[in-house]
């Protein structure tokens, strides 16, 4: 199916804008700090940012309540099954954005430790870099992730495939 | 009987409520395409034992034994709290009797450690 | 021999007891009706209150911790390692994120072993500059300590009000070198930039209003019964087990020693000011609680003096573009960070790179204090533990 | 409609009825304690239910109140102390088989000698006298309370006694060795 | 059994068309927004508590949140651990929910018909053992959670179901007892006539044995607010401890009913609250003459009771939401200590005390 | 008796209420934005003409994400030997906005600096938008939003 034909059909789109709403605006991402950038991922709850006026502040611990997974900070080998098998348990729908240098591409570190990137392990949706990015890069990285829902199809399998199924 | 059936009501249009958001959620959830880790959460690590393997402490056992016992005690004092003024001061010494006995108990399990968790 | 008693043998019979302790396994009778069994939990990497991602292997009994066994790692970057392959001067914006709660101290602790190790002498402009900045971030440390300390104790709201403060400190750094955590805001020989105009009296109207924002805090923690039976007693630190540990900073000084490098071994500005370190004697939760309130309190009475005083002139030693340690050279520079003494162990070679490069870093050495700490505790409080110690896992695993 | 309301008390007497047998047999054969208790539960849920249909609100209630804390014991002492993955080594009821047909053949007796002294008459226990004082309507609860502390004192001060042991004996039993 | 189907049957066909029956579908319907709002009251306070805005963006003043919120949940995929126990798994969240909603049909939301002179009733029933039934129907919720907690097969849930059973069990006691006291003073476990008790004799019974009757009240609080496993009681699901506590492993539809539990039993006990210690529907100081204007008798009577009652309702789940704002959390032994050792002889005392008073007077 | 409670609800209740009325510390951020400070370091801007090629930068970078390549080429109008840059790119995702290469510039004003004050630099494809060449760096502007193609 292309897009034109989805679009054709009232039903489909009127459906998918209501919960693509409906998926935006109640982004729960999940309380998971890696490093440097999970301190500005702290900061972006703080009064002055405050995160939950777009309604994504219920930050929960256990993944199986999290849509997003923010990875903030710099993925190390060690750590790199972890954050997958966290993404696993982490119901679908479900995003991912990767905060700061390190999780984009392993950042200054060059190094035998680190995982060069993030996107190696897990599918990402969006990129924030930065060393540690402010928390309004990080807003807006938040706000790039809510066109992307916007623009995604729940029927469109296609694009379906994209959103989930990606394995890493 | 009769103020009963509204929430006998009430029950059925409770369980109708779940059965419909359920099946609501049935309808329309996300399908997943069988990638999710159904494994136990375990801080992000593989779990190298279930939780029912396990056996647990006993002292929260010990708290619900005790809990009957009050919460047998605390059934008594409903009627006779209803019924206080007809029963009067009889019914007042005949329930702080039966208190009395029982604050023995409660002062004995107390004193035997039972209350204390640290 | 066993590592448990190896050191037994060294550092005395107490802890020693309590490592044989810990790595002994517990055998569980299983045939007895009413004996229970223990639980193996992994607390972390992924837990809120594992302050990153240190990863605590519990033995649970019901609630109580039998045994707790750290495993770090999980983001260890190699960073010791970098150090050796780029210029002095380079490794400054690796410092930052060491500990990444404060980086200024980091930077301090680093640029001052370079200094030594090659023989620059800091203009006194910078010097205090330095200080200022340094005590800015041990305020901006112990707020986020304490913004986290209390949202593991259950209280959320602290959190809020001490980002608030610590957005404004943040700002100050950002105005005065550009960026908010990640400082790179010292340099080999003096500092990058000067002050700009008016930060003085936007740090001077920050400092007037902090005191009042503390005791905000305490009106919400200090006398709440709930928070003083959460923290009171709670993780025991006696004074010889932490000197044993080399433990530092806050958590000793709780625990009734009176160590602290500004002090001790004044460095850059602190020789010049006034301030009391505050010392406790009970050495629990909520005396290390105490210590970093006043600390806070102290330290706006540093900056304050420091910007009365504040000299005039260069703030960059005069000094070759590239910088050479002499050959089989070594410095050991260490300052007190908000976490404890944070210093650099570096060797020179004759070339621009550090031969070998050492951190000692403040959170490691604390960490190892917990598992002794939470033995036989309640799950909540070996949270309480783990807050008050004050980790950040970049400094531990480095 | 009309059979509805012609025999919904009866309808709903006999659903209740056979859901309590139902789950009380399901207490015995269910393998896993767990399922039992649940079972158990929803056998005493139904017997409330029963004494609701017989005006004995109050009796109903602390038939939930009472027995659903009292499951709740056991599900406790399922979770905390019966390893469930090591059930299918355990048989459980050989050993003691005799000893529960002796049990059930004594109650059974029990059953019989009392249905033989009273008769089968008109019960005792009519909805009219559940829920009146003296010849006064008043609800269940109050009639409840006017028999148990006037009639029944003296069982009163004795079911004290009885948790008073109920105690000694959890502390006792809880003790650690 | 004849008897009963006298007064059964035409009761039966009566009330499937009677006006109680629509109220209690209208009170159902209202209660669920009813709680999706309280959430979103909840995260706008905190968010006023904490100097910030809280959410705004979505709908106006972001009114449609908890709409969104819900929505997303429903469209969550569901996962069922793989070594839980799927049919206790399902059925924990519904046995949270349940009773939650069916204890709604027992609260006076307003006055009765007769008590304001015809008209409608201003709730769904009355009935004569209405606190003991509310008591015995939130033991039923305590299962939901144990059960929720031992089915997903999890450390984390395990241990959270554990300690919210032994939590939630051992302030019922003490729950128990200050329930018995504002019974004494009204003679009767019906709500709508402990209400009415309070109206005659002119006070809360918050005032009435001056200090008992506030120190029952206060026992009741604490005893609520743990029994809602709220802060400074959320043990349960305390996020720094537990991860979720025994909602872990729950996702989506699922987890979401736990969450309308927990929100419907914050509106249950504060409900129990305002009937039994604060006059329930009735105005403020109801014989004082003065203060008759609180009346509003341009509104119908009945809707003035539900009005006084929301507002009394809205400032005890104000109240909630203050202490979550403020409190660090206890400790579970701590929590046990308050429960065993504090409020339970403390409410023996007051009811000895009121007992004493009361047989003084007569 | 208490008080200490109540105290902690007065000093909650106090903010609630000035809250209500005020909130003067949240900044709505997508559509006011706070100006960063004027020392921020955040996106790269390079000015080719004022550049002298002398790949300091580029040396001096922690984790050399800056590329340079020139070559000498006669610059037919005033006959002298120029430098002219094939290429300059600099790595983006990876930098870690240290302001080192800044620094290093040896030109005055500085050719490379950081202070433009753009943060905002989200993006669903870190290798197209977040590895810059010479062009992006000397008109960076704020990124046009993506069509529905380019997200998918």
């Amino acid at each position: 199916m292309t897009t034109s034909e989805i679009n054709a059909n009232i039903l489909t789109t009127s459906y998918d804008k209501l919960f693509n709403w409906a998926r935006r605006s109640a982004i729960w991402p999940m309380q998971f700090g890696l490093a440097c950038c999970a301190i500005e991922m702290m900061a972006v709850l703080d009064p002055r940012h405050d995160m939950s006026r777009f309604g994504a502040e219920v930050f929960r611990a256990s993944p199986r309540q999290s849509d997003l997974m923010i990875v903030a900070g710099t993925v190390t080998e060690k750590m790199a099954p972890i954050v997958r098998r966290l993404w696993d348990q982490m119901p679908e729908p479900k995003w991912s954005i990767a905060m700061g240098a390190c999780a984009t591409c392993g950042g200054p570190y060059r190094t035998y430790a680190v995982t060069q990137g993030v996107d190696r392990v897990i599918p990402v949706d969006v990129y924030v870099p930065g060393c540690p990015p402010r928390p309004e890069a990080l807003l807006w990285g938040l706000l790039h992730l809510q066109r992307k829902i916007d623009r995604s199809s729940v029927v469109d399998t296609k694009r379906e495939r994209l959103l989930v199924g990606r394995s890493g | 009987m009769a103020n009963y059936i509204p929430i006998l009501v009430f029950v059925l249009v409770a369980i109708g409520f779940l059965i419909v958001s359920l099946m609501a959620a049935r309808i329309f959830r996300h399908g997943g395409k069988g990638g999710t880790n159904a494994d136990p959460y375990e801080c992000g690590n593989e779990a190298d034992s279930l939780a029912h393997d396990h056996r647990f402490s006993i002292r929260y056992y010990l708290i619900a034994v005790l809990f009957v016992i009050f919460d047998v005690e605390t059934i008594f004092l409903f009627p006779w709290a209803v019924m206080f003024d007809r029963l009067a001061l009889f019914g007042f010494i005949e329930m702080m009797v039966f208190l009395a006995i029982l604050v023995v108990g409660y002062v004995y399990v107390w004193n035997r450690g039972a209350l204390d968790w640290a | 021999m066993e590592w448990a008693d190896f050191t037994a043998g060294r550092t005395g019979d107490l802890h020693g007891r309590a490592i044989r302790e810990m790595t002994n396994t517990t055998n569980t009778r299983r045939d007895t009706l009413f004996d229970v069994e223990e639980m193996e939990l992994n607390f972390g990497p992924q837990h809120p209150s594992t302050h990153g991602v240190l990863r605590l292997k519990l033995k649970v009994d019901g609630e109580r911790i039998v045994d707790c066994y750290p495993i770090i790692g999980y983001l260890h970057r190699g960073t010791e390692k970098l150090f050796e392959l780029h210029p002095f001067f380079q490794n400054v914006p690796h410092t930052d994120r060491l500990d990444y709660v404060a980086a200024a101290t980091n930077n301090l602790a680093y640029v001052g072993a370079v200094e030594k190790l090659i023989g620059l002498v800091v203009p006194p402009r910078a010097r205090y500059i330095r200080t200022i900045l340094c005590e800015l971030q041990r305020i901006s440390s112990h707020l986020l300590w304490l913004a986290t300390h209390a949202i593991d104790i259950g209280a959320m709201t602290p959190f809020f009000y001490c980002f608030r403060e610590r957005e404004i400190i943040l700002d100050l750094f950002e105005e005065y070198c550009g960026a908010r955590l990640t400082l790179n805001c010292m340099r080999p020989g003096g500092q990058p930039f000067d002050l700009p105009v008016g930060w003085g009296e936007r740090c001077a109207e920050f400092l007037d209003d902090f005191p009042s924002k503390i005791d905000e805090y305490e009106g919400l923690l200090t006398n709440n019964r709930i928070w003083k039976k959460r923290t009171v007693g709670v993780g025991v630190l006696p004074a010889d087990l932490a000197q044993e540990y080399g433990v530092t900073g806050p958590m000793l000084r709780a625990s009734g020693v009176q160590w602290d490098i500004r002090k001790a071994m004044p460095y850059e500005a602190y020789g010049d000011v006034e301030f009391d370190i505050p010392v406790t004697y009970n050495g629990d939760t909520y005396d290390r609680y105490l210590v970093r309130m006043e600390e806070m309190r102290q330290s706006v009475r540093i900056v304050e003096q420091c910007l009365d005083k504040l000299p005039d002139g260069l703030i960059m030693a005069k000094s070759p573009r590239v910088l050479k340690a002499p050959k089989q050279s070594d410095a050991y520079f260490s300052i007190e960070g908000p976490k404890g003494e944070i210093g650099f162990y570096l060797v020179g070679d004759g070339t621009p790179n550090p031969h070998r490069c050492r951190v000692r870093a403040p959170s490691f050495m604390n960490l190892q204090v917990v598992p002794i700490l939470a033995k036989d505790q309640l799950l909540a409080d070996m949270v309480a533990v783990l807050g008050t110690t004050d980790i950040v896992l970049g400094e531990v695993d480095r | 409609m009309e059979f509805l309301t012609a025999h919904g008390p009866a309808l709903l007497f006999y659903l209740f009825a056979a859901m309590a047998l139902g789950s009380a047999v399901l207490v015995v054969t269910m393998r896993n304690p767990m399922y039992g208790a649940l079972s158990l539960l929803v056998s005493f849920l139904s017997v409330a239910v029963l004494f609701f249909l017989r005006n004995a609100e109050f009796v109903a209630v602390v038939q939930i109140f009472v027995y659903g804390g009292g499951i709740m014991v056991l599900f406790l002492f399922v979770i905390m102390l019966i390893n469930l993955h090591r059930l299918h080594e355990v048989r459980m009821f050989a050993q003691s088989a005799p000893l529960g047909i002796l049990v059930g053949v004594l109650l059974v007796a029990l059953f019989v000698f009392s249905f033989v002294g009273v008769g089968f008459g008109p019960a005792l226990a009519t909805p009219e006298n559940m829920v009146s004082v003296e010849g006064q309507a008043a609800g269940n609860s109050e009639a409840v309370a006017w028999l148990l502390y006037r009639q029944y004192l003296l069982p009163f001060e004795v079911a004290s006694v009885f948790l008073l042991v109920a105690m000694v004996g959890a502390v006792i039993l809880g003790r650690r060795n | 059994m004849q008897e009963l189907r006298d007064i059964l049957g035409p009761t039966l066909f009566y009330y499937a068309f009677s006006p109680a029956i629509k109220i209690a579908v209208v009170v159902f319907v209202g209660v669920l927004p009813l709680i999706s709002y309280l959430v979103l009251a909840e995260r706008k306070i905190l968010g006023f508590i904490q100097v910030r805005t809280g959410p705004n963006r979505v709908g106006p003043w972001g009114l449609f949140q908890p709409i969104a919120d819900i929505m997303k949940l429903l469209v969550k995929e569901d996962v069922i651990p793989n070594k839980a126990v799927k049919w206790a798994f399902v059925l924990a969240p519904c046995l949270v929910v349940g009773p939650a909603f069916v204890i709604f049909a027992v609260i006076p939301f307003g006055p009765s018909a007769a008590q304001t002179g015809g008209g409608l009733d201003y709730f769904i029933t009355d009935v004569n053992i209405g606190v003991l039934f509310v008591v015995a129907l939130a033991t039923i919720g305590v299962y939901g959670i144990i059960i929720g907690g031992w089915s997903s097969n999890s450390k984390f849930s395990l241990l959270g179901g554990l300690r919210s059973a032994a939590q939630m069990i051992s302030y019922e006691v003490p729950q128990g007892f200050s329930l018995v006291i504002p019974l004494l003073m009204a003679g009767t476990m019906s709500l709508q006539g402990i209400v009415g008790a309070q109206l005659e004799q002119g006070r809360w019974f918050l005032f009435a044995f001056f200090p008992f009757g506030l120190i029952a009240f206060m026992i009741y609080l604490i005893a609520g607010v743990a029994e809602s496993n709220r802060n400074p009681f959320d043990l349960p699901e305390a996020e720094s401890e537990l991860v979720a506590g025994f909602h872990t492993e729950y996702t989506g539809m699922r987890f979401a009913l736990f969450f309308l539990g927990e929100y419907a039993n914050m509106i249950v006990i504060s409900a129990v609250a305002v009937t039994l210690f604060l006059g329930g529907w009735a105005r403020p100081f109801p014989n004082v003459e003065a203060l008759s204007f609180l009346d509003a008798s341009f509104l119908p009577a009945g809707l003035v009771g539900v009005l006084w009652f929301s507002l009394k309702l809205s400032v005890f789940l104000f109240v909630y939401i203050w202490f979550r704002g403020t409190f660090p959390r206890y400790r579970f032994d701590q929590l046990m200590d308050l429960g065993w050792k504090w409020l339970i002889p403390l409410s023996l005392v007051t009811l000895f005390a009121v007992g004493l008073w009361k047989v003084l007077l007569l | 008796m208490l008080l200490d409670l109540f105290a902690g609800l007065g000093i909650t209740g106090k903010h609630l209420l000035k809250n209500l009325f005020s909130t003067k510390v949240t900044v709505q951020y997508p559509e006011e934005r706070r100006e960063p400070a004027h020392r921020f370091r955040g996106m790269f801007r390079l000015d080719e003409d004022r550049c002298i090629k002398c790949t300091l930068c580029a040396r001096d970078c922690p984790i050399d994400i800056i590329y340079i390549d020139w070559h000498q080429e006669l610059n037919p109008e005033t006959e002298k030997k120029e430098k002219v840059l094939d290429r300059f790119d600099i790595d983006v995702q990876r930098c870690m906005f240290c302001g080192l290469c800044e620094e290093a510039c040896p030109t005055e004003p500085k050719s490379i600096w950081l202070t433009t004050k753009t943060y905002e630099l989200a993006s669903y494809d870190r290798w197209q938008n977040l590895y810059v060449d010479i062009d992006e760096l000397q008109e960076w502007k704020v990124r046009p939003d993506y069509t529905d193609d380019e997200i998918v």
